[in-house]
């Protein structure tokens, strides 16, 4: 099963490069995403079959105009915080906890954080974000936790789980 | 239009210029390998301001290739900063 | 587990194979856009490499891949070889000679052996590079202090 | 029509480029730095790209400006991720205004 979706990946991905449909086109863009499934489908994601609910996909876009409004603030604030000339900086690592459990859901969750307002996520052990902010707005565990990923949590949980 | 674009194009390799500043003043190694890693993005802006001012879509291969060999050299540098062996 | 950070081995899952698939088009697109062999095995062997860096070596088995890669590096010079002296049973007398119909200027399949060539030189740059990474970091554990 | 489009988006792009690049410079430490400079420079190429995509319109040139915007993104977070893991096990401290540190109880 990862093979198979492995290799439509593949011949979609050669397809959209490449963008002609010939005949020699096709059959070298197969033979290519046999070799690719074969050398890499054993390690793809294993629960494949949630790509096919649709509800996924309208939460995936509502999710990208989301992520792209955080990710024009971030610019805007990382810009006020260089062009100042006092440079109001007060930098630190927080421990955030997640609610997510699957490890995709982690990996999209810490990739947002990184594009967010001054925010950049250094590790992660089980289920706790270590997160390097660049102006630390409260002492409040409970707080920073609803700043930093109360954005984006809901949104990726029914994306994903 | 024309010289519009040749004036962004300048800007462009004028930024890359301050992150070669980065990479050989930085006090520590880390700091040169964040020049590097910004040299790299900044690279890939000017082959597709050059796509435009050219008109051949070919360039755009080489911004899509310099990403990828780019990527893999950061992951390399970063994994050598944790004093790790590399087949760890 | 040994590697890198769960992101680092997810985003791996997701991105190994799509650079894969660009190295094969840049090899097999050689003789219409700048590249070739060379790239585009330079990229091909990058997906392996970015692997064993996100997993570490136990997950490979970097010993038998070792071995594993030898032989296709030899399979394809020999290849290059005997398309080099195919020319001989075609009753003319030079190295390179294209015997194949040479197609229209532009499309994928045309300029005769050349896509041929650059299919197995692209092999042939993959495995040696990739073994070139597996000798050093195999053999320096090996070597003397 | 397009091509001021696409200018407008190269412009924006350009700007977002130099905010990174003075981040680099001024901003005093290496967590800082890495902190401007990654998501000002990824967003601005992204939004070259986003001019190319105008420019050319749906061909392919187009697309492939659309299949590299999700690479840039996927590989330039992930590459500053390792980067700034790596540089605190380097031994590389915070800057002098910091104010917190959870992460050294983790590591040990």
């Amino acid at each position: 099963m990862k093979y198979i979706t492995l290799f439509i990946l593949s011949l979609i991905f050669w397809l959209l490069l490449t963008f002609k449909l010939t005949v020699p086109n096709i059959i070298v863009g197969t033979v290519a995403s046999v070799i690719c499934s074969l050398f890499f489908g054993r390690f793809f994601v294993t629960n494949v079959y949630k790509l096919l609910q649709p509800q996924r996909y309208f939460w995936f876009i509502v999710y990208l105009f989301v992520f792209i409004w955080e990710c024009l603030k971030a610019n805007l604030d990382v810009a006020y915080r260089v062009l100042h000339p006092a440079m109001p900086i007060r930098p630190g690592i927080v421990k955030v906890k997640t609610i997510l459990k699957s490890d995709l859901a982690k990996m999209l969750l810490a990739n947002s954080i990184t594009m967010t307002p001054g925010t950049i996520s250094v590790d992660i052990i089980d289920d706790n974000l270590y997160i390097h902010w660049i102006y630390i707005r409260s002492e409040d565990p409970e707080v920073y936790t609803g700043i930093i990923t109360g954005a984006f949590e809901k949104y990726i949980k029914r994306i994903i789980e | 239009m024309s010289n519009y674009l040749n004036i962004l194009l300048y800007v462009q390799i004028g930024l890359s210029v301050i992150c070669l500043y980065r990479i050989i003043i930085g006090p520590t190694i880390p700091d040169r390998m964040v020049g590097v890693d910004i040299f790299g993005i900044l690279v890939v802006g000017i082959c597709a301001i050059i796509a435009i001012q050219t008109e051949r879509s070919y360039i755009l291969d080489i911004g899509i290739a310099w990403i990828i060999l780019s990527f893999i050299g950061t992951l390399t540098l970063a994994k050598y900063l944790t004093c790790k062996k590399l087949n760890e | 587990m040994k590697g890198m950070t769960i992101i680092v081995k997810k985003t791996t899952q997701l991105i190994a194979g799509m650079i894969f698939m660009y190295g094969i088009y840049i090899i097999v697109h050689g003789h219409l856009t700048p590249g070739g062999g060379f790239a585009g095995g330079v990229i091909v062997a990058g997906s392996f490499i970015l692997v064993t860096l996100a997993y570490g070596g136990d997950f490979l088995k970097l010993v038998k891949e070792e071995s594993g890669t030898t032989i296709i590096e030899s399979l394809a010079t020999i290849m290059v070889i005997l398309i080099a002296t195919a020319g001989f049973l075609f009753g003319t007398r030079v190295f390179f000679n294209n015997f194949l119909p040479k197609g229209v200027v532009g499309q994928l399949v045309s300029a005769g052996v050349l896509p041929l060539y650059n299919i197995f030189v692209g092999t042939e740059v993959a495995a040696s590079i990739f073994i070139i990474f597996l000798s050093l970091i195999i053999f320096k554990e090996e070597s003397p202090k | 029509m397009n091509n001021m489009i696409s200018l407008i988006f190269i412009t924006i792009g350009i700007l977002f480029n130099l905010l990174g690049c003075i981040g680099i410079i001024r901003l005093p430490d290496t967590y800082n730095r890495l902190q401007a400079a990654t998501k000002c420079v990824t967003l601005g190429c992204c939004s070259i790209f986003l001019g190319v995509l105008f420019h050319f319109g749906f061909s392919d040139a187009g697309v492939k400006a659309l299949v590299a915007i999700p690479i840039l993104f996927f590989t330039s977070t992930v590459g500053a991720h390792a980067l700034i893991r790596g540089t605190y096990h380097f031994g590389i401290k915070l800057g002098e205004k910091s104010v917190k540190d959870d992460y050294k109880d983790a590591v040990q």
